[in-house]
């Protein structure tokens, strides 16, 4: 067991934000939801924050920890804490707080429907699949047939819309109508799920403009943050050449 | 009315690329000004009848002409992207780019106006 | 319900927050640092070459002075300036069409090596003289 | 609606993301087994999008495992469970990190669904007809006339502010926490608080659901999701739900376990690791792992107090049925007439549940644009 101080970001409508700290006794092995978790059914219970799966599924528990955003379910509390001082929890960035560790997520949400996010897709034709290459090496890829009823595999999105990437990300931090690095990864998705070239022209519209790829400052904050493994500066940056592409193709009055 | 406040395609713009244009046209451009004025310069500056006599070179001319150009407008898209970082509303926005666009018309108007003074 | 929305200017101040953050943050940070500077530069540039319509001797003179180590210093600043700036450039310029996304921490370095090689000859150059 | 943290918040939130098909219950508990492979019809007809829908198999990697299959393959049929043998060979090339020294296996129509958009499209449908959802509020007490429940008192912890709100039913949905709700109102529901351990791993090594060919026991299904395979679980009674402690035990139970459908498992980093407490209904003489996981609605009136209901027990693939059987009981008592549409109607995108406020401020802003007069009916309480 473990004695951890732990420092929690406090605000209710109406009153002074604040930092609040907890001793938590809490086992090696945990994961920092597991800190949160005993704050709240322990500490104070008046204590807001989200979870829901507890294995980096839904995407609801995502904050600040120690000042960059994570998703404290897959979090290991000896990764985060040295022993000595509290480890800070804070909301997100870029969200409004409604209160403690709780943000607004309506625009948020907005921006994702806006963009044609699915949750599935089709798999690739082989396993292991893996959100970070590099924890599964001497694991090799295998093929897989499928089975005689299914005409595919399919699996959910890597992005599990928890906002991260709009956290870290410094372009969010300014302009509230970027589509944002969550949003433009789902366009990009979305725009090589289809064929058909109207929805691949509003995609891509979406995209284009002053608050699209073009007003993304190329900090690749999103990437870095990204517990999914998702990419999204890749992403934008693949839009922008197809967006570029093609309007240097329409300036020398080539068919797109 | 309930629809979605995102959908909505945007004007297409253009800065970015402009930036790009302008940025890789500057790495060539400024490297010959930095080189031929500062580098194979005696002394790393030109006095003032090296300078006629560097500036009378038509090709020369024209290259720094380009210069100006590119370093004025990728100086000012850089001033406007921070700019829009203040979060400014629509309208501001867009006087801003007008007031950026006067502000690169009168800087490159002025950097001819030297040139043919040392030309004349 | 009311929430807590942090000042506009709060917000806009967060590019230059590169705590806890990675490579990609730090060349957008430099990159705006050295920009501003760039620009405020250019300005002070084209105001002094308003000696060359002064005519020979108010130009010279100030050729004289800006050959003093004191100024050569200020170039090399300047210079490091233009290398950052311009380095980190054509890395956003390549990555920003696609091209090597995945390998923007690897460009970054290897252009901020090079960068630093070509100011330290361009320095020993400058004064040398 | 009240619920007392985010949507997902409890149980429902941190369950194993099986669509069950039945397959896991056909044999120990047919009931059960019925009520998920209906279900499971239903769930692909109204959230297509919100389900990996890859099918899993059952294999047999003991002998005391093969001895069972002729008694699985009879329960499937039994509980009406489309089951077809494959090949050994076949399922080593459909799924190629599986033991190879399985000796049989049987597909059945299991899938995987996303547990926190499995509640919120539910709840955003809601809102969608008219429901109030409010949540981060807790029930402090009943307020009762007699012993009746007529209202309950809620604080909402994001204002701190409480309020009182009547209702003409009061149905007890709170899981394991049903019976400290119970309580509150002087009733008691015979519910046993079980939690089970999962383990997710650092990587997908298997596309199909996979369980042992067996009754159900510890550590006995990997099931996929995304870019993880989730093993459990294991089944022990506990007193307090708010905060179930794991037992490190059980995770190596769950590795050692999960090693024998597939060996690749230990050489993989964990990726997190979760346990809840399932809201079992209790039955004298009986272990936690032989509860039955069918559901079961307690009108309280006969224990002498009106007006309040609980529904538990179930499983999140059957959540939708406990709801229709629940509202069918409140539609009985309160005498309205209506039939429960929710096995046809294609449920609302998830995302509505948080859109809502958008839309409804800008419908507000709208209203106010075209009349002088204000939109009294916009008070966004959720």
């Amino acid at each position: 067991m473990l004695t951890v101080p732990v420092e929690i970001f406090r605000f209710k409508p109406g009153q002074a934000q604040r930092y609040d700290t907890f001793t938590v006794e809490i086992a090696e092995t945990a994961h920092v939801i597991d800190v949160i978790d005993t704050v709240w059914a322990k500490h104070d219970p008046t204590l807001t924050f989200r979870r829901a799966c507890h294995h980096s599924s839904c995407g609801s528990c995502a904050v600040r920890i120690n000042g960059a955003e994570k998703l404290p379910c897959i979090v290991r509390l000896t990764d985060v804490w040295n022993g000595r001082n509290p480890i800070r929890i804070e909301p997100l960035r870029n969200f409004p707080v409604v209160s403690d560790l709780l943000v607004e997520v309506g625009d948020f949400f907005e921006r994702m429907s806006a963009a044609s996010m699915t949750i599935t897709c089709e798999a690739e034709g082989f396993l292991p699949l893996t959100v970070d290459t590099f924890a599964v090496a001497g694991v090799l890829p295998k093929t897989v047939e499928l089975p005689d009823n299914l005409s595919r595999f399919n699996r959910f999105e890597q992005c599990i819309e928890c906002g991260i990437c709009m956290s870290a990300c410094p372009t969010m931090a300014t302009d509230n109508k970027f589509i944002g690095p969550a949003g433009l990864a789902a366009i990009y998705q979305a725009r090589h799920k289809t064929d058909d070239p109207t929805r691949v022209k509003h995609l891509l519209g979406l995209a284009d403009g002053e608050h699209g790829v073009w007003r993304c400052h190329s900090a690749f904050e999103c990437t870095e943050a990204c517990p999914q493994a998702v990419d999204p500066a890749s992403k934008i940056m693949a839009l922008r050449r197809e967006l570029a592409l093609r309007r240097l193709r329409k300036m020398f009055g080539l068919r797109i | 009315m309930s629809a979605n406040a995102f959908d909505q395609e945007s004007k297409p713009t253009v800065a970015w690329l402009w930036q790009v244009v302008t940025g890789i046209g500057l790495v060539l451009l400024l490297g010959l000004h930095m080189v031929a004025n500062h580098f194979i310069a005696k002394g790393g500056l030109r006095d003032y009848a090296a300078v006629v006599a560097y500036l009378r070179n038509p090709i020369i001319l024209v290259l720094e002409v380009l210069f100006l150009v590119c370093v004025t407008t990728h100086a000012l898209l850089g001033v406007r992207a921070i700019f829009l970082d203040f979060g400014l509303s629509d309208r501001v926005e867009q006087r801003l780019s007008g007031v950026l666009k006067w502000i690169g018309v009168l800087t490159i108007g002025y950097g001819l106006v030297v040139m043919w003074f040392v030309i004349r | 319900m009311s929430t807590l929305n942090y000042s506009k200017t709060r917000q806009a101040a967060r590019w230059f927050d590169v705590r806890r953050r990675k490579a990609g943050m730090w060349a957008y940070a430099l990159n705006r640092i050295t920009g501003i500077g760039l620009v405020v530069y250019l300005y002070l540039h084209l105001g002094v070459l308003s000696m060359l319509i002064q005519g020979q001797s108010a130009w010279d003179a100030f050729v004289g002075l800006a050959r003093s180590p004191f100024y050569l210093a200020l170039d090399v600043i300047l210079l490091a300036g233009i290398l950052i700036h311009g380095l980190n450039g054509l890395r956003l310029a390549v990555t920003g069409f696609g091209f090597s996304a995945g390998a923007q921490k690897a460009l970054f370095t290897i252009l901020m090596i090079s960068g630093g090689i070509i100011l330290i000859a361009a320095a020993l150059k400058i004064f040398q003289i | 609606m009240i619920e007392r943290g985010e949507v997902a918040f409890g149980t429902t939130g941190r369950n194993h993301c099986l669509l069950h098909s039945g397959g896991r219950y056909c044999v120990t508990d047919q009931e059960s087994a019925i009520e998920c492979i209906d279900e499971n019809l239903i769930l692909r007809r109204i959230m297509p999008d919100l389900l990996e829908l890859n099918d899993g198999l059952f294999v047999a990697v003991t002998e005391s495992d093969l001895a069972f299959k002729e008694r699985f393959l009879e329960g499937c049929a039994a509980c009406h469970i489309p089951a077809h043998e494959v090949t050994v060979a076949r399922a080593l090339a459909m799924e190629p990190f599986l033991n190879p020294t399985i000796l049989a296996a049987i597909q059945i129509p299991d899938g995987v669904f996303e547990p926190f958009r499995f509640c919120l499209s539910f709840l955003a449908t809601a809102l969608k007809n008219g429901a109030t959802v409010r949540t981060f509020t807790e029930v402090t007490d009943f307020v009762c006339s007699d012993r009746n429940p007529t209202g309950v008192k809620i604080r909402d912890f994001r204002t701190g502010k409480t309020e009182t709100i009547g209702g003409d039913i009061i149905v007890n949905a709170a899981g394991p926490w049903a019976g400290e709700i119970a309580a509150k109102a002087g009733v008691s529901v015979p519910e046993v608080p079980t939690a089970g351990v999962m383990v997710a791993l650092d990587c997908r090594l298997n596309n199909m659901v996979l369980n042992r060919l067996n009754k159900p026991s510890d550590g006995d299904i990997v099931v996929p999701q995304r870019a993880t395979s989730v093993i459990g679980t294991t089944s022990w009674k506990v007193e307090d739900p708010d905060l179930i402690t794991i037992p490190p035990e059980h995770v190596e139970r769950m590795i050692s376990q999960g090693e024998k459908l597939i060996p690749t498992v230990r050489r993989v980093p964990m990726r997190a690791k979760m346990a809840v407490a399932r809201p079992l209904i209790a039955m004298t003489g009986t272990d936690a792992r032989e509860l039955s996981r069918t559901f079961e609605c307690f009108d309280h009136a006969r224990d002498g107090v009106n007006g309040f209901v609980t529904i538990t027990g179930g499983k999140t693939t059957t959540a939708r049925a406990m709801a229709e059987r629940v509202s069918d009981i409140v539609c009985q008592k309160l005498n309205h007439k209506a039939e429960c549409r929710t096995r046809e109607v294609p449920l609302t995108s998830y995302r509505f549940f948080f859109e809502r406020q958008n839309v409804l401020k800008r419908r507000a802003l709208a209203q106010l644009q075209t009349s002088d007069r204000p939109n009294i009916g916009f008070e966004e309480r959720t």
